[in-house]
């Protein structure tokens, strides 16, 4: 039942993420981007990562995907056209190397990896029964990786204030005779703040 | 029970259609997008490595690259629109002043 | 001996350049004031190593020993003894008299000039005083960078070309020399367990003929770039040409010698077999060097290249002196190297001297100096002469001990190198004829003025060396011969540990005896 | 020889004057320059008298004095030390270096009278005695060859006095290196010898030779060979002469000390010191022998049709110095020094004569703008003569002693040939020496009108040394008088140098060969010589015209001879110009070219690799991503190898 259901899932997303990259038109490929995210979420609850699999619809499809859309609408773009021989050349080497890399990881997969159990543990009664699995991805998360967790909040604040610098746009070194606090040549488009962590 | 390769199999070819569409299109934004899918990809593996091994070590690194991914959005996409202002164009191609 | 003599050898010049640093930059006159008496007290400091290093006493003498780097090994590790003494007396010599002699020569930053100057000095110094390997390396790669900005901010036109070329290809050479040091230091460190560059503990390790060759030709190439040997040489006559003359002095009198001390301390006795097995190529490149050299500067316009291809050919003397492996052989050659550094120094002052008055080197820009300049023409007739090795003068005595050396390892080596001697007449008696005799061709020539006093001091001193080193060499043989005969003997013992630590087929250590006894 | 020898003082006299000279400088004035240099000359003649006196009192066994100053070199089992020797043969030398010497620089005192700078003409005229006497009482080879080179140098200085003229540099330079290409030889001849004996030293070098060189051995050939080479570099004999009459640049009284009496006899005096090897090998003797006489010829040929006086007298130096070779090449040296001795009067005579005439003649040294000074110039014309004669070979003159006993041993040594040269040289010496003579002193006076005017008798501090010359000249050959039993004075005066060494044996002994014989060959010589005399006055005195007429018939042979036989230009194409351009190729082709291309080519070539290189910054960020999923491809690959 459960491969069942994994195996829809999974056409669900290659489908849906091979739409993203074929799309012309950005704003459908975001839409497909957020269809793939749900669908691996939902990947992620038959693997009984409950936790990961909320964040990931909740940061991902909410928070980052917003964030795509509302650029994509503020930059208002049009269809990508997309011509040109040299392009050509590129989109025929893209998909071959894509190809060829597919090829190489199904390989490296098949045949190479270490033998271990092909299908993971049964799940220990034990652990079945443990408390959910937030609770214990939130004691591990205190414990053992307390500083990773408060390194990635540093992370955040220091890409939360590049954001803003960077958006707010180069302020063009003022020309001489225009007195130094005039308006920035461009609008400061307001810039929502990223998704917050969980 | 799911198969380890099968997942693995399935984060392999999510990450090759990302790779595909970055470099194919010639639009930021879109290559953002594919960037963000080898993400997911790695996430998936690293997901399907954590039930597999049993340990939630797994889960916690994707934790730590989903905030990644966040931060990276966010200052990517205020490059983008910052190079949109400038040169009116998104179109990766068009731009190329570090050209050596 | 608890005064750190050699240590203030080495480091007082380079006091001397930082506090020249903090001087405001426009008081030349007080740099120029204070190079010379840093020079000069540096000079003094050195004198009484003539006295104070006891030639026959075996070992390195006012030896300094300091832990510097003591997880690599690597000591501070400064000592003296026949060879190097009387070349670090050349060194500071010639220091002061550069100096002194291009006072007017340079007169912007003037400060950065004599600090470089200064800093040439500690490194050269420091060159010839270090007996560990690592502290080797260092000054030699250190005494690059003053010679380096001296060329490439004071010289002439193509200045920077030369300069980089120099720099260039000198490091290409040493950095070679220093993977063979660091294969000795992990040799010595497997055989031994203790890891150390001290100079004695390569001495002591046995070396096996096979890996004698690699590394004998790593030390041999930066020090045959450095020397200049034949077909390396091409860096000099550019560096010569474009550097200042104080710079060019220097160049000429110390830097030189850098590659034939090289060879004399580290390539030979390290690793006797392969300087035997190699012995005839380098003796062909030495000789080519000499005739070479010789020919070639006899066609040179310009009056500082000439100079700078007699070098070659002067310094090929030195390294077939080396190379014929006897006693005659090394003293002659390390008296060609202590002749060559005074004469062809004074050479160079001398160029350096038409050069500041008429701005020109071109040997057709002069002509009938000895009328204007009778002083001047007379020092240069007796510098010319002991640069031609006329007996009597230094020239002579290297000259005639590396041919009697060389003649004694092989006959037709000798015959060769002496064509030289004549071919050094040619070029040098035609060049003074073209420069000094014959009327006064160009007007501007006619009223030069004549030497300063200062001039006069600066060639004094070598005049009377030159003259005392040609009539009594003795009390410098005698300095120098128990350190030469060390090295040869080491070189012996090493060469014959060596066979028969590998049964090389042929190559058992056969001092080439020449004739009869 | 009671009291320390002090032989040191004879070299050491000029060189103090030398000194005091430099450190006076200009203080010293003309007077006191020319008084310093003759002063210290004549005393160190003064002292070498008394040491030859002191020297003769010795019995004749131990006639050698050897005096050790201090050690010059002591380097491994070589070691060299400043010593002197005085032994008859060096006794001799000092004698006529001195004495010659003192005459020529009183004479200088008076001939460079005009000239501005003689304080600098002195002090290189000091130089050159002290390095001759140096020379000559050298007791080891080492302390030779710095003599060697100081004569050359100090003739490279004295030529090239007039620096102003283009001409006399170029012949100094000249001079110089023809002479460092025998000092070539000379110092590998020194090392042969070292390397096989181990020591410098003659008397030890002398000991112990015979043992080690076998009589006619390749090594102890070679080594002489080498010194011989040397010593043609030095007297200017085949093929190294080429100096000596370009030197004539150089003032008169050089020419006479330098060029005739002391300099170039240096080689025939080395040959002689070292006869002991050079009669180990015989076959280098037979070198000597021919190369001396063919150089007697030769120079004797190229002196008939020279026009410059003083290119004469060079040239018959050449060739009188080809006949002291060619006595000691047949093993008759006493014949040799005793014929470098008298040579040393009377050429120096016939020299400091022409300097005379030139000096009246202000300048002219052209023969055929003289002619009939006799009456004009009565005590060079006495002095001049007496001096022809002398070279000439005429009975009671120097010059026929010598060269008759140097003719007698050619013939009785075995070498017919050399002897008919011997015989061919005098005769061209007889009738060149008159041409000079008569074409100078006698016949209608060709003077230009303004020369005439100016034409004045040289002053006594010139004539006195002609004087003392003369009377030299002419009394000089009796001390070698022939037919003497047991040998003349002058040779049992040598005879402990020479005999002490190898057996005297081969050639006959002065004293063994018949009498009969012995005035034949005189009576022959004197014949031979008035013939020649005879002939020259025909040819320029009495008739003229067959002087011109003989011209004109061998028009082709006197050309050769005008041109000394093309052998400079010879000399030029061969090797000056080779070398010179074998040195342009060196340096513009391959020091230029393929050595510092090299160097170059490695900066380029880096250069080029890395423009290359910079075509991948395209700029693109598509071309980036794609040059990294390469990568990825790649590593993968790596993987999956088996």
């Amino acid at each position: 039942m459960i491969t069942v259901l994994f195996v829809a899932f999974a056409a669900i997303l290659v489908v849906s993420s091979l739409l993203v990259i074929l799309h012309r038109n950005p704003l459908t490929s975001a839409l497909f981007l957020v269809l793939a995210f749900c669908s691996l979420a939902a990947i992620y609850l038959l693997l009984h990562a409950e936790f990961i699999g909320l964040v990931q619809v909740v940061v991902y499809a909410g928070a980052i995907m917003v964030l795509f859309l509302f650029v994509i609408m503020y930059l208002n773009l049009g269809h990508d056209v997309e011509s040109g021989v040299t392009l050509a050349l590129r989109r025929g080497l893209g998909w071959l190397l894509g190809a060829v890399l597919v090829a190489e990881g199904a390989l490296l997969i098949t045949g190479r990896l270490a033998p271990g159990p092909a299908t993971p543990q049964a799940l220990t009664a034990a652990a079945a029964a443990a408390p959910g699995n937030t609770q214990q991805v939130g004691l591990l998360l205190y414990s053992r990786y307390l500083f990773p967790f408060e390194i990635t909040s540093i992370i955040l604040l220091v890409a939360m204030i590049g954001a803003i610098v960077i958006a707010r746009g180069l302020r063009e070194p003022a020309p001489a005779e225009a007195p130094a606090g005039s308006a920035p040549v461009t609008a400061a488009a307001p810039e929502e703040a990223p998704g917050e962590d969980a | 029970m799911i198969p380890l390769s099968w997942l693995l199999l399935l984060s392999a070819v999510l990450f090759c259609i990302g790779v595909v569409g970055v470099l194919v299109r010639r639009n930021a934004i879109v290559i953002f997008m594919s960037i963000e899918l080898m993400l997911n990809a790695s996430n998936l593996a690293f997901v399907a490595f954590s039930r597999h091994l049993n340990s939630l070590d797994g889960q916690v690194f994707v934790f730590f690259v989903m905030t990644v991914a966040a931060a990276e959005v966010a200052v990517g996409l205020a490059i983008i629109v910052n190079l949109f202002r400038l040169r009116e164009t998104v179109f990766v191609d068009e731009i190329n002043l570090l050209k050596g | 001996m608890n005064f750190p003599w050699l240590s203030w050898l080495v480091f007082l010049p380079l006091a001397g350049a930082a506090l020249l640093l903090a001087t405001p930059a426009a008081a030349d006159r007080w740099h120029r004031r204070w190079a010379t008496t840093v020079a000069l007290a540096e000079f003094a400091l050195s004198l009484p190593l003539w006295w104070q290093v006891i030639p026959w006493q075996p070992g390195w003498q006012l030896v300094e020993k300091r832990a510097w780097l003591p997880a690599l090994g690597a000591q501070y590790y400064l000592g003296v003894d026949g060879i190097s003494m009387l070349l670090v007396l050349l060194t500071t010599l010639m220091t002061v008299i550069a100096i002194i002699g291009a006072f007017g020569a340079v007169r912007e930053r003037t400060r950065e000039f004599y600090a470089l100057l200064l800093a040439l000095e500690a490194g050269m110094i420091g060159t010839f005083l270090s007996l560990d390997l690592l502290l080797f390396y260092v000054f030699w790669e250190a005494m690059l960078i003053p010679m380096y900005l001296l060329i490439g901010a004071w010289g002439g036109q193509r200045r920077v070309y030369a300069a980089i070329k120099f720099f260039l290809y000198t490091m290409a050479g040493s950095v070679l020399m220093l993977v063979a040091i660091l294969s000795l230091y992990f040799m010595q460190k497997g055989l031994t367990g203790v890891p150390t560059f001290e100079l004695d503990a390569f001495y002591a390790m046995p070396l096996a003929p096979a890996s004698q060759v690699w590394l004998f030709l790593a030390f041999a190439l930066a020090f045959a770039i450095k020397v200049p040997m034949f077909p390396f040489h091409t860096w000099l006559p550019d560096a010569h040409v474009e550097a200042p003359t104080a710079g060019s002095v220097i160049l000429a009198a110390v830097l030189l010698k850098m590659g034939t001390y090289g060879f004399l301390r580290f390539a030979i006795p390290l690793f006797p077999t392969a300087s035997l097995q190699f012995t005839p190529w380098i003796v062909a490149l030495a000789l080519i060097g000499i005739v070479y050299g010789a020919l070639v500067s006899m066609v040179q316009p310009d009056l500082k290249k000439l100079v700078a291809y007699s070098s070659v050919s002067h310094l090929g003397f030195c390294m077939l002196g080396l190379y014929a492996m006897n006693p005659q052989g090394f003293a002659g050659s390390l008296m060609q190297m202590l002749s060559h550094g005074v004469s062809t120094g004074a050479l160079f002052l001398l160029v350096g001297v038409i050069y500041e008055r008429r701005h020109t080197r071109l040997i057709s820009d002069f002509g009938g100096l000895w009328k204007p300049l009778p002083v001047y023409s007379a020092i240069f007739l007796v510098v010319m002469l002991s640069s031609v090795g006329l007996p009597g003068t230094n020239g002579f005595v290297g000259e005639f001990l590396v041919l009697l050396g060389a003649f004694r390892a092989n006959w037709w080596w000798a015959a060769i190198a002496a064509t030289g001697v004549i071919l050094s007449a040619c070029y040098m008696l035609w060049m003074f004829q073209r420069v000094i005799f014959g009327p006064v061709t160009h007007e501007e020539n006619r009223d030069l003025k004549d030497l300063s006093l200062r001039e006069r001091l600066v060639f004094a001193p070598l005049l009377i060396l030159i003259f005392w080193m040609g009539l009594m060499p003795q009390p410098f043989i005698d300095r120098m011969q128990p350190a030469l005969n060390r090295t040869l003997e080491l070189s012996k013992q090493r060469a014959a540990a060596a066979a028969v630590m590998h049964t090389l087929p042929g190559a058992p250590f056969r001092l080439p005896t020449g004739g009869g006894r | 020889m009671n009291g320390a020898p002090l032989l040191w003082l004879i070299p050491a006299l000029p060189l103090a004057a030398v000194l005091i000279n430099l450190l006076l400088g200009d203080r010293l004035g003309r007077r006191g320059a020319g008084w310093l240099a003759c002063g210290a000359v004549g005393l160190s003649f003064a002292w070498s008298v008394l040491s030859v006196l002191r020297l003769a009192a010795l019995p004749e066994a131990q006639r050698a004095v050897v005096e050790s100053v201090y050690t010059w070199m002591r380097v491994g089992d070589l070691s060299v030390d400043v010593s002197f020797l005085l032994d008859p043969l060096s006794a001799v030398m000092i004698l006529v270096v001195t004495g010659v010497g003192f005459l020529i620089h009183v004479y200088s005192t008076g001939y460079m009278s005009h000239e501005p700078d003689v304080r600098r003409f002195f002090l290189y005229l000091n130089l050159f005695m002290f390095a001759m006497l140096t020379l000559v009482l050298a007791d080891n080879f080492l302390l030779m060859f710095v003599g060697w080179e100081g004569v050359g140098l100090c003739s490279y200085l004295l030529i090239g006095f007039w620096y102003e003229r283009p001409a006399a540099a170029a012949a100094g330079k000249k001079a110089f290196i023809v002479n460092r290409i025998g000092d070539f030889g000379f110092l590998l001849g020194m090392f042969t010898l070292f390397a096989w004996t181990g020591t410098l030293q003659f008397q030890r070098m002398f000991e112990v030779a015979p043992q080690l060189f076998p009589a006619g051995g390749i090594v102890i050939t070679v080594a002489t060979l080498l010194l011989f080479l040397g010593a043609t570099g030095k007297s200017a004999q085949l093929p190294l002469y080429v100096w000596l009459p370009d030197a004539m640049e150089g003032p008169t009284p050089v020419s006479a000390l330098i060029h005739a009496a002391t300099m170039v006899t240096a080689g025939v005096y080395m040959v002689a010191r070292t006869h002991v090897l050079f009669q180990l090998a015989p076959v280098s003797l037979e070198v000597v022998a021919w190369v001396g006489a063919a150089t007697a010829l030769f120079a004797a040929t190229i002196g008939l049709a020279q026009n410059d006086i003083k290119r004469v007298l060079a040239y018959s130096t050449v060739s009188q110095l080809g006949y002291m070779f060619m006595a000691c090449g047949v093993g008759a040296f006493t014949a040799g020094i005793f014929h470098l001795m008298t040579h040393a009067f009377f050429k120096a005579l016939l020299f400091l004569g022409a300097g005379s005439v030139i000096h009246a003649m202000s300048g002219e040294q052209d023969m055929r703008r003289m002619g009939g000074l006799a009456a004009r110039l009565p005590w060079t014309h006495g002095a001049m003569l007496m001096a022809t004669l002398a070279i000439a070979g005429i009975p009671p003159f120097a010059g026929f002693f010598s060269k008759d006993e140097i003719l007698a041993s050619a013939f009785f040594s075995g070498h017919p040939a050399i002897w008919v040269m011997g015989l061919a040289g005098a005769v061209l010496t007889a009738f060149y020496m008159f041409r000079l003579y008569l074409l100078t002193f006698r016949g209608r006076p060709r003077l230009t009108h303004e020369a005439e005017h100016h034409l004045h008798e040289s002053p006594p501090a010139m004539i006195v040394p002609l004087f003392v010359l003369a009377v030299l000249s002419v009394l000089g050959g009796l001390v070698g008088p022939p037919l003497q039993e047991g040998g003349h004075p002058f040779a049992r005066w040598l005879a402990p140098v020479f005999a002490s060494g190898a057996h005297e044996g081969g050639h006959a002994a002065a004293h063994e060969i018949p009498v009969a014989t012995e005035w034949m060959l005189i009576g022959l010589s004197v014949l031979v010589a008035a013939a020649g005399i005879a002939f020259a006055f025909r040819a320029y005195l009495w008739s003229p015209e067959t002087a011109t007429r003989l011209r004109e018939r061998l028009s082709g042979v006197h050309r050769a001879l005008l041109n000394k036989y093309w052998v400079d230009e010879l000399y030029e194409w061969t090797v000056v110009r080779p070398v010179y351009h074998t040195a342009q190729a060196f340096w513009r082709f391959w020091d230029t070219k393929v050595v510092d291309g090299i160097v170059n080519g490695v900066g380029v070539t880096l250069e080029g690799v890395s423009a290359v290189l910079r075509l991948f910054q395209t700029g693109f960020v598509g071309t980036y991503a794609l040059l990294f999923t390469l990568g990825v491809v790649a590593l993968l690959l790596h993987f999956l190898r088996p």
